[in-house]
């Protein structure tokens, strides 16, 4: 075990290649200062070490020059370190449009995750090598932290509110997956494997795995389920406006002001519908928090954002009856332990 | 009430009432009670030492649990909860209880008035109060402590204290509520005392150093205590009601705390090591026999730590979810404030240059914390890089950065501080040799302890684990190992300290040869610290002119 | 050392360095419950930012007719704060006593009316938590539709916090004037030692000033109309 | 060097104003105004909160030190308000 050491984490996804270009260059730079002043340290202090007690020692007051010098240069040099730092930062910020949806719930102590085919897992990502996957992430209570070492991602999760990142990966492999905000007495367990595969291998997954219908088709069973077509149909005497195309567009409201229809305003819109009224429509939605949890959410915001012209299902559509998700043990689910089978803690399984 | 006084006749200062021979602050009164009532500003800084030293072995001893706890990848050691508790136990003690108020409290009182000629603090009473205050906060809070313990991090962050946490959140959070107020009035003595009580010739620019430090951090401890103090009141009215200011089920934004947070917490830091600073720049001029390099320099960069401190809060939020523009205007903020960081630490090597360096147990401490303070700096330059911060926030990088400047720096820069001023408070020497030997410890054992700690956050290990990935092992156990190391460093100076209470040889006034008016009194001084007003002349630290020109 | 109650500290050079050094220690205090307060005021503008409609909505139903009349009981007791100084300064024993009788009855005046209009707040369901109905506001019509209950109950949080905090002040404030009444009465404030009264005063009004901001940002944000004008 | 004493008729004279104001700003309260009526308020409460503090609080004739402190107060306020609103006011305007 003491044999190998490790000293520098995987190097998996394109983000990787730039923070860790950038933090080399702060290793060199911070590394040759602190190599200066603890040789100039020690050089004075061997140099003039006190030969007799009665020495006496030159009335250097200071040099105004040489003081300016050093508040100033290190200005142009901390300038290329923020700038560096802020371009690796806002381009994570900003995802490719052809990046792929994954989204993620943290709940104390577990990562559940959905892909738009539908496919759900707990504690486990399965992604595919070399094609930029968008993450929207969000929490059922406290703040979590979604954290994958190998591609140097980050990103606190927050209840309340979606929040966005992106990576692409560039190796196929398995990598650990974080929580790296404290969340309570797990926290150290809410831990997960990142699988990345092969495109072939990956769609293999995504097949393989028993999903009722895509991401956007359990919406449509929720929007059917909740009632929301009562409303929302696509006739002339519908009472709520007509959601087809409506994702991405800017919609104006009635207070005058315009909003873009993304993720945030939808969410807002299901459970807080007077926040944002749009123009021309009386507020009589009623709120669906507490009705709808957080995946569900998700699930309906992909139907909203499926919805394409004459697709609004016709508002006598029999409801299906609700979709029931798959019942989890109170340990998590039991394929994390062959994931990463040392990690668990012997009698120590995460139980809520 | 005489009658020359109603007719506003000023009288002069009372007469310093006389004196016998080896009479000093410490043996003028014996017993309990002349220690709880006394107002004198030395004795309420033997005071502070007893009650944070107590409280510095406390927080060690969870440290060292946690350590030992981390020696195995499954944690065998505590459980998951009794682990967190005591990592919030180690931060809360460390951070409110020792680190915030040791250097102020104990060196700052004992030598503000000292190095300023006064005969007190401006308001000895409320100095006394400031003490009972703070040991009720640390009581309250050492019961919530140890009666059942909390488990939200010294951070406290929302929602999770204020709705999640099942522990003994309210508590604690009033302990450090009420200790808050003895930062304040500790604070505002300070600048109230520098403001109005110079000695006569003690112009602004003659001030030393450690009293310049003193005023930048307590500058911080009055206007970002209050803010600490109002958040934690708003998350204890949250929890005890259930009423949404910070919980998004209720409309609020979890995030609005963690800026009123770190708007007191960012700055805290500085409160922390600007005092450390001042200690330095006294104890490398005084062994290497010069006067400080640009003076101007190092105390208009202590004035613009305290001031910049605390625009660059949010950089512990980079990925807490506010905005992309925000984060670059405090990403930006926060290289400006490494620069007076980094004109001090130039300044400390360039005052070495040419001087008649002599290196007794105060200045390796010092050259120790310059070499630590460094390390730690630098590696903040890492954190405030956004992309990279990203990467490394909420690991052991972060975990390693600010124990170096907190405890590589703070409790560095404290210890040189207290052996320098030790002989002026006791009048008694310590060992040459075991300080030496203990400065030298604390050294390799922190340097062993928080180095691995870079390499284990890089690697992705997350703060606040009680268990991890098997392959993190070997660099935790380095850890561990030099951990027992720096323990061993900070016990020994309790027993030679001690010792040297009872068999020290007898110090004198002036033991190192230094300038400054707190040298120019019998140690340990009189309770009204000088038999005469001094009167000043120069400027500090005049070690390079024939002979001191501070007249009596 | 207090004991024959000499007005020089032993620790000072002159009463001047005294006076000058206990003013700038108010001050400082002061700064610091700027600050106290600012933090509670920053998170009020930044909800209020977020949710215009329903803290003006709330703001609406506070009662304006008591939260005036406070207004201008408060800043009588600060004129006569005021007039105690200057009484002390000229050395009028008879009206300083007066003074800071009166600023006390104004005081208790102020808490007074501060817990009726508690009672009535409660009366008309306007406390988070003990007495608030949701159902009530979603008939209120802000801007664009009904406001949000749950903001309108994150105004009122900030209602209560704000002027219990204000009202914590004045309860300490009333503490510091009953020790000044004593004071007074053993005669011990004088042209010479009036600092506890200027320094009392300057508490007092700051306690004053932040009155004057809670008015507008609580009261004052909503619409009202004459009908409001109830106790 | 003592403080001068205020004359009463200056006491009186900021108290009528002070009582002027707030009965402007009572009175603004019943017009329509929409969200000025904070930004009203405030302004009108600066200038109270000014006239308290110059003449009944004395600043007017206050040490340098005493001022430093006033200030330092309100400019450590403002870094608080602005920098926590520069996070608020700029998250709407970075559209995923």
């Amino acid at each position: 075990m003491f044999a190998e050491i490790p000293l520098f984490p995987e190097q998996a996804s394109t983000t990787a290649q730039r923070v860790d270009a950038l933090f080399f260059f702060l290793c060199t730079v911070c590394g040759s200062m602190a190599i200066l002043i603890a040789g100039l340290v020690l050089f004075f202090a061997f140099k003039y070490r006190r030969r007799a007690e009665d020495e006496r020692t030159p009335r250097i007051m200071g040099n105004n020059r040489l003081e300016w010098f050093w508040t100033i240069a290190p200005l142009f040099v901390f300038l290329i370190m923020f700038l560096w730092g802020a371009d690796i930062y806002t381009s994570v910020a900003l995802p490719p449009p052809d990046a792929a949806d994954v989204f993620v719930v943290g709940k104390q102590w577990m990562w559940k995750i959905q892909h738009p085919g539908g496919q759900r897992e707990i504690n486990e990502l399965h992604i595919p090598v070399d094609r930029p996957v968008k993450l929207t992430l969000t929490s059922e209570d406290v703040i979590h932290d979604f954290f994958v070492p190998a591609f140097r991602t980050k990103i606190d999760v927050i209840p309340g509110r979606y929040v966005q990142t992106w990576f692409q990966p560039t190796k196929t492999g398995r990598y650990h997956l974080f929580c790296s905000q404290y969340c309570g007495t797990s926290h150290a367990n809410m831990v997960g494997t990142v699988f990345v595969m092969e495109r072939d291998e990956y769609r293999q997954w995504l097949g393989g795995q028993a999903a009722t219908g895509s991401l956007a088709d359990q919406g449509r069973q929720l929007f059917l389920k909740f009632q929301c077509i009562t409303c929302h149909s696509a006739n002339a005497e519908a009472r709520a406006p007509i959601l087809e195309g409506l994702f991405g567009r800017t919609v104006s409201l009635r207070n005058g002001r315009t909003v873009v229809a993304d993720d945030a305003y939808l969410r807002e819109s299901i459970l807080y519908p007077e926040a944002k009224v749009v123009q021309g429509w009386e507020p009589i939605m009623p709120t669906f928090k507490g009705q709808a949890n957080e995946e569900e959410l998700i699930r309906l915001l992909a139907f909203i954002k499926s919805l394409k012209p004459g697709q609004t299902p016709v508002r006598n559509e029999e409801a299906l009856p609700p979709l029931d998700a798959p019942k989890m043990p109170p340990g998590g689910n039991p394929k994390q332990h062959e994931a990463v089978p040392t990690y668990q803690p012997q009698g120590k399984s995460n139980e809520p | 009430m005489s009658s020359a006084i109603t007719t506003g006749f000023v009288p002069q200062a009372k007469p310093r009432p006389p004196r016998a021979p080896g009479e000093n602050y410490l043996n003028v009164a014996i017993g309990v009670k002349s220690w709880l009532f006394t107002t004198d500003h030395k004795r309420i800084a033997i005071l502070y030492l007893v009650t944070v030293t107590i409280l510095f072995f406390l927080g060690g001893a969870a440290a060292t649990v946690i350590r030992l706890n981390l020696m195995t990848p499954t944690g065998d050691l505590v459980p998951a909860d009794t682990y967190n508790k005591l990592f919030s136990a180690h931060g809360i003690i460390m951070v409110w209880f020792f680190l915030v108020p040791v250097i102020p409290t104990v060196l700052g009182n004992f030598l503000v008035p000292m190095m300023i000629g006064a005969r007190d603090l401006a308001f000895p009473k409320i100095n006394l109060l400031s003490w009972y205050i703070f040991t009720i906060g640390a009581v309250i809070t050492l019961w919530a402590l140890i009666a059942g313990g909390v488990d939200t991090g010294w951070t406290f962050y929302t929602p999770f204290s204020s709705k999640y946490a099942r522990t003994n959140v309210m508590p604690t959070m009033i302990g450090i509520f009420i200790s808050g107020f003895s930062s304040i009035l500790t604070g505002l003595n300070f600048i109230a005392t520098m403001h109005t009580m110079r000695a006569p010739g003690l112009t602004w620019w003659r001030m030393p150093l450690f009293l310049w430090a003193h005023y930048a951090a307590s500058v911080i401890l009055v206007l970002a205590t209050p803010v600490l103090a109002m958040a934690l009141i708003l998350v204890g009215v949250e929890r005890a009601w259930g009423i949404g200011i910070f919980d998004p089920e209720l409309g609020g934004d979890p995030v609005l705390f963690q800026h009123l947070f770190w708007f007191y917490s960012h700055p805290v830091v500085y409160i922390m090591v600007l005092p450390s600073m001042g200690i330095i720049s006294e104890v490398v001029t005084c062994f290497s026999r010069k006067p400080i390099f640009g003076y101007v320099f190092i105390m208009w960069s202590s004035v613009g730590i305290a001031v910049l401190g605390f625009l660059v809060w949010a950089h512990h939020m980079f990925v807490a979810g506010q905005s992309v523009y925000s984060a670059m205007i405090f990403s930006a903020l926060s290289y400006l404030v490494a620069v007076p960081s980094a004109i001090k630490v130039f300044n400390w090597t360039a005052t070495l240059y040419k001087g008649s360096i002599s290196f007794e147990t105060p200045l390796l401490f010092a050259l120790g914390f310059i070499a630590l303070f460094t390390m730690g700096g630098l590696t903040g330059l890492f954190l405030a890089a956004l992309g990279v911060d990203m990467h490394v926030h909420d690991t052991y990088f972060i975990i390693a950065h600010f124990h170096f400047i907190m405890v590589g720096g703070s409790v560095m820069g404290y210890m040189g501080g207290l052996h320098y001023w030790w002989p002026k408070m006791t009048g008694r020497m310590y060992s040459d040799f075991l300080s030496k030997l203990a400065a030298l410890i604390i050294f390799v054992g922190f340097i062993l302890t928080f180095l691995p700690q870079f390499v284990l956050g890089y690697l992705g290990m997350p703060r606040r684990y009680h268990v991890y990935p098997p392959e993190f092992q070997v660099l935790n156990v380095m850890s561990s190992a030099g951990a027992s190391i720096l323990a061993v460093g900070y016990v020994l100076p309790l027993f030679y300290l001690f010792w040297s209470l009872y068999a020290g040889k007898p110090a004198g006034p002036n033991p190192w040869g230094a300038t400054g008016l707190e040298w120019q009194t019998p140690s340990p001084p009189p309770t009204h610290n000088f038999d005469e007003s001094p009167i000043v002349t120069t400027g500090p630290y005049e070690y390079s002119v024939e002979e001191s020109e501070i007249v009596h | 050392m207090s004991t024959n109650h000499s007005i020089l500290a032993h620790h000072f050079a002159d009463l001047d360095q005294q006076r000058e050094t206990e003013t700038f220690g108010m001050w400082l205090f002061l700064s610091t419950e700027i600050l106290i307060f600012g933090a509670v005021f920053t998170c009020y503008t930044v909800y209020r930012l977020r949710y215009p409609h329903d803290f003006e909505a709330a703001s609406a139903k506070l009662n304006v007719l008591i939260g005036s009349i406070n207004t201008i009981v408060l800043l009588s007791s600060s004129l006569t704060m005021a007039l105690s100084v200057h009484a002390t300064r000229v050395g009028r024993q008879q009206m300083l006593l007066t003074c800071l009788l009166l600023t006390i009855l104004l005081g208790g005046t102020f808490l007074g009316l501060k817990v009726l209009e508690y009672y009535k707040d409660y009366k008309d369901n306007l406390v988070p938590v003990l007495a608030f109905k949701p159902e009530e506001w979603t008939q209120v019509q802000g801007e664009q539709g009904p406001v949000q209950p749950q903001r309108v109950e994150l105004m009122l949080v900030f209602y209560y916090v704000m002027t219990g905090l204000h009202a914590v002040h004045m309860i300490v404030g009333m503490g510091l004037l009953i020790w000044l009444v004593v004071e007074a009465r053993k005669g011990l404030l004088t042209t010479v030692r009036y600092m506890p009264v200027e320094v009392v005063g300057l508490y007092w009004h700051f306690v004053d000033i932040v009155w004057i901001f809670l008015l507008p940002l609580l009261y004052l944000t909503g619409t009202h109309h004459a009908a409001d004008l109830h106790f | 060097m003592s403080e001068p004493i205020t004359p009463t008729r200056t006491y009186y004279s900021v108290f009528a104003a002070l009582i002027a104001l707030t009965l402007v700003t009572v009175a603004v309260s019943f017009v329509e105004l929409g969200a000025w009526h904070t930004t009203v308020g405030v302004l009108i409460g600066v200038v109270k909160a000014s006239l308290v503090g110059l003449f009944f609080m004395h600043l007017l004739h206050s040490s340098k030190a005493s001022w430093l402190a006033v200030l330092a107060g309100l400019f450590w306020l403002s870094i608080l308000m602005a920098l926590t609103l520069s996070d608020y006011l700029t998250r709407p305007l970075l559209q995923y």
